[in-house]
């Protein structure tokens, strides 16, 4: 058991994959000498030699379309992109072939692949480099969407994705790459994709959020704890495919539901989850499905007073609570 | 021309554009006749196609095609029973069960990938299979294709300049018939030839006649040899002619003229090489009349077989979003 | 007043905006002598010749790119998608460039800019010909996204997405091109982009729906109507910014809401109407708020039993509507 | 380089490349003391910069800049102020009010176009520009500008596709400084120069010397008045050094050796118009002194006022994302 940070348990899982599996490689801007922008390659292309640990040129399409003809062809690529932000030049290669084609081929090929993306804010990076991207990924059929927040299931659900034979988008929120330490067995372990994790439990209300938010919202929970409020606090880990049974057996417990998420509120991630629980849960509801989420602008400004009004805080989630607990 | 080429080869050539060409047009009646809602055609690119795939090995290259490259499938295995399962949608098809459509190739076992609609997206597949080989030292070459048009696609040139610096076994293969549905050439690009960007990629660009299938089949088979060598990509640039609308759900007399349809007509490239095979006496009536009739057979027990081949249950439709 | 339709109204629309403002130009992929593969551009090279109906080079992000930077210099631009499942190239023009102009420039450039984008399904087009995509675009803030479903509504909110002084998503129903005949006024009328249509009154149940869905809505609502129930139907027409108040006051009247989309059903845009409701008229709610979208596949196979499996129909939304009133 | 270009003209040159310098060294300076976050270089492009943006006219043309483009914005007339103000994320920045980061500039009174942080984006917005411009018969130029990696973006391929086939009065100015953060040219493509693409777009691709003001400047000259008389576009790459890390959140010492940044700094394009205009008896000690204390003035003003300016306020951050 050694205690390290989400980036560190990170970089752990990569190398561990490429030394049990000649198969697995990595591509990405400036993950060679420089290990990426973050560190999170840091040390593996002096381990694993320029062949398995590519820099690419810059240009994302390829990046991710040259990993899907290597998946095809057998390869486990990992393919970095810098920053989450930038994606999205690959989101035709995401959708229209990564995510469809098991599907388009009749389960004659599939690509197994794994996107890293850095994503979310708070951390001084303005419009396009603080985004969260999930909503425009949960929703494509076919593709897996990982979003963990502690070292722990970081570890265990990158080598789940490597080992997925099907597309997986793994998620990983910037501002916790140092901030989130934790402990990471030495011996082998494993947390299931598709695994929702009940990280604190609570009878008045239930908070559903991953990345970042999961951290905030056990800090509001802990908050009301003290005003004799019981907050439960979901942390979904996998946004695709989603722990259905999990999110519902809690807010039909405590019968209300906060879904914090760090992205544009509007047509968010949270807004899936909250149309679940208003269809599933709508008998054991004593209050409304609540939401709180970004702001509706296009990311984060740079300023820092104006970035502060972006995000969720721990602070507005226990206003929220407490708006909540009273109804 | 090698005069050394051997006739059976020649005759195998031929066989295969014939058969390119009347399983094509079978397509169409079977259109008219309200039985196949959608054709889209390999007519005035059987030379280049074929002359192409005949110079990767089957079963051991990869090809990674587009839309108009049933030619190229031929070649490289798939039967006209298959071709028309996937024509007229049915379960038993290889390419996607029904479920894209025709025209959309796929074969795993005869390593044909998988390609979709979006235009130019294969491309960056084909050198990611090249990556991957170079990787795993595996001698193979990898083929892919589209049309001058998808040539413009931002996704063409990443994966040609990664192919580029990696120096990887991949051909591309863009057959320029002049019109992208119904852009022309010059709304397209600024430049005579698509062949003349891969100066900027560091790997050579050649230009052959595309209804020629010798002079298609020898520089591809340059480019074979070179990629296996490895030194790396060719992008062969084959001029051919699009003898038919882009599609069956298009009608190009209202953007092309009937000169220029004459014109294209003028170089069919089956005709042409039907044509030098007789002057030169390879090809004699005997022979022609027994492929002829050895195709339709084919192209008659294909049609038959897929009409009464079976619908996908629908049933399935949820089944392969993910291993299951 | 001529009866036209949904395709017919939107030419006459294109032919009005370019023949009154000179800064209007088409471009696109086989918009002039072609007159665009669905004819919606038909003559209209003709009549404005080549400069300002531009059959541009086969690259999405090239077509939108120019028409942003075309916006900037002060035209205004109408750029054509072929079909809705070919904008994927152009994701990142639009999402972080025409969306963000104004925010990250403190309001000193605007994009007016129109996209028009032929989506949905039920005309056999497979699944690179079929997709509904608005869930990818109503998440970005920034960005309007109209999606009308008669002549009526759509020539007006074509003229009123050119004249936006921001970039607007224009959804044309395919299977409603020719499918949906109307009035359309011959003298200028407008319909206000951000406002929705109760376009059937009822007491029950309300569906919110959006193009050819509004239109299967209705004739379930009519099968409905002689069983003894009574259903409300809004149309939105336009989904960004969506029109809060229509929604809620149909709901909290009604008490019940079923949200109809042809979409992927997971974090579709109904999830976020599904969560507005859940949220802002719990109090109101006489049953769990419920959605019916397309299967969460990747869009819609070729064959057609396969294909008619996808898609909600009239029959599929009236026994949704009956499980409710049953509620 | 031509004997009768004015001394007025290269004192003004060596003055903004000296202004570009300063105001850059005075960021990391700010950036060291925690006074600003972020910052992004123009050291070792300013020969370039000021060298091509000298041959446009400032207000009339339009720029669609990258962010190391620092010298281009000052000689297009932002001010030292305007600069900083952008540094500190101040309400006033006239770039973005604070919203973006650092050189991401904007400036709408001098036809700056705002750009991002995608790489290559901006591309296609100069071309649309120029698309516009030839519609509506406007002299102007359209420059842009980006880095050797940004040019495997398909967004760069498309907009010089486009530009080619509409003859559009485009200069493509792409700054090759050998890196694209650490990685090195070598495997960002297979090729020696950008510019030869530019043959596969059908116009013209000029390779110059970066670190030569004088010589950027004749072929911008050259590329502008090709553009303004209808003959289309122009690639010209400017061959760069990086004296920086790539960004104040860089650490190059991770990637490159201390050889390549001395190589690098021996061709400091700064140092070498001042040696050369020494040299050539066109600058003095005194106008030098002058000169530099001017420019120091303006940076400690600059300096002073941004750090004074106030921060947007909260309250705004919801305002503009459409039209009020
Ligand atoms: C991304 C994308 N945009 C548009 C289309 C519609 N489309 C299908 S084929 C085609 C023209 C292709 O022309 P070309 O590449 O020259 O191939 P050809 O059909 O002429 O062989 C177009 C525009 C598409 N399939 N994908
Ligand atoms: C689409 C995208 N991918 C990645 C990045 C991260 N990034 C910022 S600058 C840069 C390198 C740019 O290199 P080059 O174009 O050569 O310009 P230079 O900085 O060397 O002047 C990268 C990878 C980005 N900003 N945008
Ligand atoms: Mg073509
Ligand atoms: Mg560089």
């Amino acid at each position: 058991m050694a205690e390290l940070n989400l980036l560190e348990a990170i970089n752990q899982a990569i190398d561990e994959a490429m030394a049990a599996d000649e198969r697995v490689y990595i591509i990405g801007e400036d993950v060679g000498y420089r290990g990426g922008v973050f560190r999170v390659t840091d040390g593996l292309i002096n381990k694993y030699g320029e062949k398995r640990v590519i820099d690419s040129p810059l240009a994302e399409s390829i990046i991710v379309g040259s990993s899907i003809g290597a998946a095809l062809y057998g390869m486990r690529p990992i393919a970095e992109m810098q920053f989450a932000d930038f994606i999205f030049p690959a989101f035709n290669q995401i959708l229209s072939e990564a995510a469809r084609m098991r599907y388009r081929s009749n389960n004659e090929w599939n690509v197994p692949m794994v996107i890293r993306a850095p994503y979310g804010g708070g951390i001084h990076g303005a419009l396009y480099h603080s985004q969260s991207i999930e909503a425009f990924f949960t929703h494509i059929p076919g593709l897996k969407v990982v979003a963990p927040s502690t070292p722990y299931d970081a570890k265990a659900l990158l080598l789940a994705s490597i080992a997925d034979p099907d597309p997986v988008l793994f998620l990983e929120h910037k501002k916790c790459y140092r901030l989130i330490k934790g402990y990471v067995p030495d011996a082998p372990y494993t947390v299931r994709i598709g695994e929702a994790d009940v990280v604190r439990e609570g009878d008045d209300i239930s908070v559903i959020a991953y990345g970042l938010m999961r951290h905030y919202a056990v800090e509001a929970a802990e908050t009301l704890a003290s005003e004799g409020i019981s907050v439960e606090v979901v942390d979904l880990r996998t946004l695709t495919p989603l722990d259905k049974t999990t999110v519902l057996n809690s807010v039909k417990k405590t019968g209300k539901a906060l879904i914090v998420y760090e992205d544009n509120e509007f047509c968010g991630y949270g807004a899936e989850i909250a149309a679940l629980i208003a269809q599933e849960a709508f008998e054991y509801l004593d209050g409304p499905v609540q939401r709180l989420g970004g702001l509706d602008i296009p990311a984060m400004p740079y300023s820092a007073p104006l970035e502060n009004e972006f995000m969720p805080t721990p602070q507005k989630i226990a206003d929220r609570l407490r708006d909540l607990a009273a109804f | 021309m090698k005069q050394e080429r051997d006739q059976t080869h020649l005759l195998e050539m031929y066989r295969l554009m014939r058969l390119a060409r009347s399983l094509d047009e079978r397509m169409w009646q079977l259109n008219r006749q309200g039985k196949a809602p959608f054709v889209i055609s390999c007519q005035g690119h059987e030379a280049a196609q074929v002359g192409a795939a005949l110079a990767l090995r089957a079963g051991h290259d990869w090809v990674v095609p587009y839309y108009r490259d049933l030619g190229v499938v031929l070649t490289m295995g798939m039967t006209p029973r298959e071709v028309m399962l996937a024509l007229m949608a049915k379960a038993e098809d290889p390419n996607s069960g029904g479920r894209q459509m025709p025209a959309h190739y796929s074969h795993r076992k005869l390593n044909i990938v998988s390609h979709s609609s979006p235009t130019g997206t294969q491309v960056p597949h084909a050198v990611g299979i090249g990556l991957a080989a170079q990787m795993r030292g595996d001698d193979i070459v990898v083929w892919t294709a589209y049309g001058e048009g998808t040539s413009s696609q931002g996704d063409v040139h990443e994966a040609m300049n990664l192919a580029g610096v990696m120096k990887l076994p991949v051909i591309f293969f863009c057959e320029n018939n002049g019109y992208a549905i119904s852009v022309p050439q010059r709304k397209q690009m600024g430049v005579e030839n698509v062949a003349d960007r891969a100066a900027g990629y560091g790997f050579p660009g050649v230009v052959v006649d595309g209804t020629n299938v010798l002079e298609v089949h020898e520089a591809t088979m340059a480019a074979v040899e070179r990629a296996r060598r490895g030194d790396g990509p060719t992008l062969i640039e084959a001029k051919c002619v699009r003898l038919t609308a882009h599609s069956s759900d298009d009608n190009d007399r209202t953007y092309r003229t009937a000169e220029d349809l004459k014109a294209m007509k003028a170089q069919d490239p089956v005709v042409k090489f039907e044509t030098y095979l007789t002057s030169e006496g390879i090809l004699d009536d005997a022979t022609k009349t027994k492929i002829l009739n050895e195709i339709k057979e084919a192209v008659n027990d294909a049609t038959k077989y897929a009409e009464a081949a079976p619908l996908p249950d629908p049933a399935t439709v949820k089944r392969y979003v993910f291993a299951e």
